[in-house]
């Protein structure tokens, strides 16, 4: 209180470094990523037609387009997210609803997840690859691709599930069940509407984990560029075809680009169609 | 005024005569202990509560009356780590009999929390959901239960031509009534309230205190309060609950006026007296 | 009203089966890294895996010592600069930035996070190798494997500390602000303290991705077995050099790839407990 | 629908080709679809002993402990020294390039070059083209000081491009394929030999190789089909604008 | 026992003679408006706040009691889309005059929440970081401080030995004495404080009571409080706010004794009288 004047003016001067320091590493990292993202966009938009959508590659990928690719993609994310979801969402709500934060069970379930949060995705490349492709027959296919990926959203999806289940408060568990009302019902109409916001963003960064992957289904869905026939069939995912180019072809750097900018625009997309999904939800559970 | 019309009560006639003049106990509550883990919320409490009669329970913070509340509708089950011992009776029969059906007792037994907690969804619903879970679907019959239990609460007036809004939308004090109504639509014989006024601003507080006072009679009624003031004003029976030894325990029940004016215990009378809530 | 109870007996029921199967994964998971990795474990001795010369695996020389250095280095490194940069922007966001520009650096850098690593590889090896090479060749180097992996987790460790801050009470920050407390003390006395536990659960969760990323650093770190004595010294990562050799790796070559990952998984098994173990300190 | 399906893996050197050959084989038979992946020469034979593919393919000829399996030759490719088109330098001998990849010669001015530092591109292990080329140097790997490594022949050439003072080692094939497309490498001579499809044809080219086509058991059906139709002259033409050799069969 | 002669007081004597014999203004609030966004808070309030007496502020929810309070010690720069208009003179200061000092004035004017906030430190550093703060660093004047605080709010006794506990650990009422303690700590001369006991159990509740008429005459204390019995049992004056036309405004200002018993508006009579919280 003393030298109150002085006091102030060096904590001016220090709250002005604070500041200035804040604001240059923002400005840093503002403009590399913007540099990123503009030079994606400059690359890939040249490359970018309607034809680069719908036609299948050709030339290693220098030529043609990425159709085939896209629908490998979306048939890998489609079987991972059909065998992660239920057992994610289901694990979740047992975890959540069901058991005792301090159960054994819990504890054992919660801990497995912890570690498989950290597990990097080359080491679900090899687990699929022994397991999926070589132990149970699959081969290099979308399905054998599909189920490690599937291995590797389950604690995603688990916890964010989890997360948004818990901060569903507690009062609406009570006063439901105070009301004589199951937990199963308890459950369907109010604990999971309420949580659906929740389990719909964690699903999205699950879907958004799942379309950037590429280290897990190197050895597992395989490189063949080619419309997949079947779910037996190999089919390589967008985010692999865009390694590929850009390391193995030469002359595949457009492409490469463009695919990027399409993989990008796809994930922002969904991001925005969840985000709208989630408040239609809202909106939804209100007027029922 | 319209509005004070649609206001008017629809509470049927008291169902037990003259309020206590002959107490009839309801709920029997004999060396009811409880614990959370190893921490004691209530010690070998034993107590009647008294039908068609008000029952408020007061005491210091922690002692163990919510405790008290959720395990009469054994809403403790829900509680990892809780451990209930001792016996229940309502209306005679002992709650936690392996055969008794904890659903129906609920439904018995109403509950009404100190923070309003709506269900997010509309206001119709929330009626309709808990009547539809014990089996009552028909549109007709819960749209009826609805607007009965809505005049009930003195909230049909203000409600009616939004019910299809939803319930968060309402004021602090118009989700609590709406919380009483939904209480209320299933019938139940036993109102449990758990500060039901205290998250309110003093207005919805006094509205909501109104409410209670008219449910007298119809419903035996257990509220825990921490406001000196309301307990006098609208119960019939009090009991301190006090923590002795680091467990809750009860310490004195008796008609209202006993406890407030000549409390037999020393506990008692310091606590009507000295507290300035 | 009888038939509700079975409802839930059998929703817990189903929910359980589920959950097992969660549990299993792992289990499989660890199973089969085992398995395949069983026959090096049992023929070599573990110390192989320090003592031997190098990393030549069809000349049976299978040292992971440089590659697991390599992996923490580059891992350390990319924190290092990620750390700060990732503070500032979440402090940034929460309390310097007015409202609207808040809104869209948070939404820059949640665009970011889903950027695949891929693309922030495929960047890195087009824009920032040859710019590396220029300056001292040959470009692909752990320095191009840091700056990469600090461009992946940085949104990473924005967005976690972004919450841990965000979800300090506003009346915590009220309070500060009547004790008459600048900025500055305001922030680094009362919001790092509260955010604490959740911005050290951040940075662990972007360690663990850093050492794990595979597919970028695979791109832009030159791949060359060694322990750098520059940052411009190429250098491989054990993931990366999964990715690398997996595809025509046999017998032994192959059992020792799946060592690494096990080493891999180890190294993350740490790391969670390390976070588990601060996670209890702080709420002892 | 395909009712039948091949997959085919291994050198990335003949991957393009097989690819190539592929499309033109299900075009005759529609019932048939065949799936190419690529990965090395080993992953081809490693594929193939495990019974994940039916088809592998190795850039080399096959090792005495690889007996169990069966070869196919279906052309003959040569293994070219490239470094960036910028670079000067037009020919070295292996002596030169035993010492480069051995770290004894660091500066391009050594031999003839510009004044820049080298760097070495080297190939990962399990590809047959490293094992030829260290073969023909007499090196073992461990010898070798690389700045950088790379898997496939196109990731060679993609680095050798991106870095005007690289020196790596490809499939004469696929260097000479993305040359004419204009990507800017160039082929070194070797000894003074010109690494060309024609030197290597006529034999004087020192480093080559057959590409084969292996199979763990004697083909029958559809393989067999495929086998021959990929060793049929009516491909020659393909094989040829691939920068590879055909072989005669008979 | 030893615990209570700690409990013993050590605040010093009034500063100034009787308390509000002769009112002197030292907050003075002139045609004070509270815009949130389009929202009108607080519309055209004017008054003045007398040293060392208590001033409370009631009123239902929403009036715009707390926005009134943020005002005084510009907290309302903290909440992005709040805009303030009208002057506020402290010490015939203007506050919004751009070349006044914002720590200086906080420093000033303590406060004290609704809910107890303590930082999540340690109890030391939880007093010792806003003296840091504001330029006291010395080791033993910060001790020094730390214990007089501490025992001016009855807390010494209870926290001596565990001084470098988390601050979290406290009880609610021990949390709150402690926020009053920092508040304290930097010697204002105003303090504010928002309903301070509604978060806290009754007998908590007494003892923080206790604690601010304790504090009378030494500081000028204006309250936010929704318990009419505790404003009229401890404010000298009163000030009545209400919601017209959307807009919070104040309704009446007077002696306690006046608004409570012979209140001039029927707002102020309805309100004193009706209301049961
Ligand atoms: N879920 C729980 N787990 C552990 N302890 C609990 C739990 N709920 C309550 N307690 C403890 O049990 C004791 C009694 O709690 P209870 O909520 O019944 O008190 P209360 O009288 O209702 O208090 P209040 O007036 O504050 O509501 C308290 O000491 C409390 O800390
Ligand atoms: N940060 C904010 N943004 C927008 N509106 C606000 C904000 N804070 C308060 N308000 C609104 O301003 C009005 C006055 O709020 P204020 O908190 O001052 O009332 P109060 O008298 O303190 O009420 P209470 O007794 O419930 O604390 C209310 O209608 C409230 O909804
Ligand atoms: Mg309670
Ligand atoms: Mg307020």
């Amino acid at each position: 209180m003393r030298d109150n004047q002085q006091l102030h003016t060096v904590h001016r001067i220090r709250d002005r470094l604070a500041q200035c320091l804040i604001y240059s590493a923002v400005f840093l990292v503002g403009a590399v990523f913007i540099w990123i993202l503009a030079d994606l966009a400059r690359g890939g938009i040249m490359h970018l037609s309607w034809e680069f959508i719908t036609e299948s590659p050709r030339d290693a990928g220098r030529a043609g387009g990425i159709a085939s690719i896209l629908i490998s993609t979306l048939l890998i994310l489609c079987v991972a997210l059909i065998a992660a979801v239920p057992l994610a969402w289901s694990t979740a709500i047992l975890l959540v609803e069901c058991m005792p934060a301090a159960s054994s069970f819990g504890k054992t379930v919660r801990f497995s997840l912890h570690v498989l949060a950290g597990v990097p995705s080359i080491v679900f490349g090899l687990f699929g690859n022994a397991f999926f492709s070589i132990y149970l027959g699959l081969g290099f296919s979308i399905l054998s691709g599909g189920l490690t990926l599937a291995c590797m959203l389950l604690p995603i999806l688990t916890s964010t599930a989890e997360a948004g289940l818990r901060a569903v408060p507690d009062t609406y568990r009570l006063s439901a069940s105070a009301l004589g009302m199951t937990r199963t019902a308890t459950l369907i109409h109010l604990i999971l509407p309420a949580a659906a916001p929740a389990l719909a963003a964690g699903l999205l960064l699950g879907i958004g984990r799942a379309l950037a992957e590429t280290a897990a289904l190197l050895f597992t869905s395989g490189y063949v560029e080619r419309m997949p026939g079947s779910l037996l069939d190999s089919g390589r995912a967008l985010a692999l075809h865009i390694f590929d180019l850009s390391m193995n072809v030469p002359g595949g750097d457009m492409p490469a680009y463009a695919s990027a900018l399409v993989l990008v625009t796809l994930l922002l997309c969904i991001n925005i169609l969840a985000m709208k999904l989630a408040y239609g939800l809202q909106r939804w559970r209100i007027m029922t | 005024m319209n509005a004070n019309q649609d206001d008017a009560f629809t509470l049927g006639p008291l169902e037990a005569g003259p309020v206590c003049c002959d107490p009839q106990p309801v709920i029997q509550v004999k060396d009811l202990s409880l614990h959370y883990g190893d921490k004691i919320a209530l010690d070998k409490v034993t107590l009647d509560i008294y039908k068609g009669c008000i029952t408020a329970l007061i005491g210091p913070s922690g002692c163990g009356k919510s405790s008290f509340l959720s395990a009469i509708n054994r809403l403790t089950d829900l509680i990892p780590g809780c451990c209930v011992n001792g016996n229940i009776f309502v209306y005679d029969q002992d709650i936690h009999r392996s055969d008794s059906n904890v659903q129906e007792l609920r439904r018995q037994i109403g509950m009404v929390f100190q923070k309003p907690t709506p269900f997010p969804l509309s206001i119709r619903r929330n009626i309709a959901l808990p009547l539809n879970e014990h089996g009552i679907r028909k549109q007709a019959e819960v749209a009826a239960i609805t607007e009965q239990v809505l005049r009930d609460v003195g909230l049909w007036a203000e409600v009616y031509d939004r019910l299809d809004t939803s319930a968060l939308s309402l004021s602090g004090g118009q989700q609590q009534r709406l919380c009483f109504a939904r209480a209320l639509a299933l019938n139940p014989q036993i109102l449990l309230m758990d500060e039901p006024c205290s998250a309110l601003d003093p207005i919805a507080s006094g509205v909501v205190e109104d409410l209670i006072c008219r449910l007298q009679g119809r419903y035996t009624i257990v509220i825990v309060t921490h406001n000196l003031a309301q307990a006098r004003r609208i119960a019939n029976y009090a009991a301190l609950f006090w923590i002795k030894e680091r467990a809750g325990q009860l310490v004195e029940f008796g008609r209202c006026q006993h406890i407030f004016e000549s409390p037999s215990h020393e506990l008692t009378a310091a606590y009507v007296n000295g507290v300035r809530g | 009203m009888f038939r509700l109870i079975p409802t839930d007996r059998l929703l817990i029921a189903i929910l359980r089966i589920f959950a097992v199967n969660t549990v299993l994964v792992l289990l499989l998971i660890l199973a089969f890294l085992l398995l395949e990795s069983w026959p090096v474990l049992m023929q070599l001795s573990l110390t192989r895996f320090v003592t031997d010369t190098s990393w030549h695996p069809l000349e049976g020389a299978y040292n992971l010592m440089p590659m697991l250095a390599g992996t923490l280095l580059a891992s350390m490194g990319a924190l290092l600069l990620a750390v700060p940069l990732g503070m500032s922007s979440a402090l940034f966001i929460v309390f310097y930035a007015p409202s609207h520009l808040a809104t869209l650096y948070k939404r820059l850098i949640e665009l970011l996070a889903g950027i695949p690593s891929v693309v922030f590889g495929f960047w890195g090896l087009t824009t920032l190798v040859p710019l590396i090479n220029q300056w001292h060749p040959p470009g692909a180097s752990l320095l191009a494997a840091i700056l990469v992996l600090t461009l992946m987790v940085l949104p990473l460790i924005t967005l976690t500390a972004y919450t841990a801050l965000a979800a300090v009470p506003d009346e915590l920050i009220h309070n500060a602000a009547a004790l008459g407390l600048s900025r500055w003390g305001m922030i680094s006395g009362v919001a790092l303290p509260a955010a604490g536990s959740g911005i050290t659960a951040g940075i662990i969760l972007a360690a663990a991705r850093a050492l794990g990323e595979t597919m970028a650093v695979l791109m832009v770190a030159g791949n060359v077995v060694q322990y750098p004595e520059t940052v411009f010294d190429p250098i491989r990562t054990l993931a990366a050099n999964i990715a690398l050799e997996m595809a025509y790796a046999m017998g032994d070559h192959r059992a020792v790839l799946f060592v690494s990952g096990l080493l891999l998984l180890l190294l993350v098994m740490v790391l969670s407990s390390i976070a588990g173990f601060l996670e209890k300190q702080r709420h002892a | 629908a395909a009712s039948q399906r091949l997959i085919v893996t291994g050198s990335s050197t003949v991957a393009p080709l097989m690819s190539e050959i592929a499309r033109r084989f299900e075009l005759q038979h529609p019932e048939v679809r065949i799936d190419v992946q690529t990965g090395g020469s080993s992953r081809g034979i490693n594929d193939v002993r495990r019974g994940i593919a039916d088809i592998g393919m190795v850039s080399r000829a096959l090792k005495p402990n690889e007996d169990d399996l069966h070869a196919f030759s279906i052309a003959m490719d040569g293994i070219g020294i490239i470094v960036h088109a910028s670079n000067p330098v037009r020919s070295l001998n292996p002596k030169q390039i035993a010492d480069i990849y051995t770290g004894k010669i660091t500066h391009w001015k050594s031999v003839g070059g510009p004044n820049a530092r080298i760097t070495v591109v080297n190939k990962a292990e399990g590809r047959s083209t490293l094992e030829l080329f260290l073969d023909y140097l007499q090196l073992k790997n461990s010898a070798v000081k690389p700045h950088i490594i790379i898997g496939d022949n196109a990731q060679g050439i993609k680095t050798v491009t991106g870095n005007p003072h690289a020196i790596g080692y490809v499939s004469i094939g696929a260097a000479a394929y993305e040359a004419q497309r204009g990507t800017p490498i160039r082929l070194l001579a070797l000894n003074g030999v010109t690494a060309s499809v024609e030197n290597v044809h006529s034999g004087i080219f020192p480093l080559s190789r057959p590409l084969n086509l292996i199979t763990s058991r004697v083909p029958q059906g559809i393989i067999r089909a495929f086998i021959e139709f990929a060793r049929s002259p009516q491909l020659y033409p393909l094989i040829e604008a691939h920068y590879f050799v055909p072989i005669d069969t008979d």
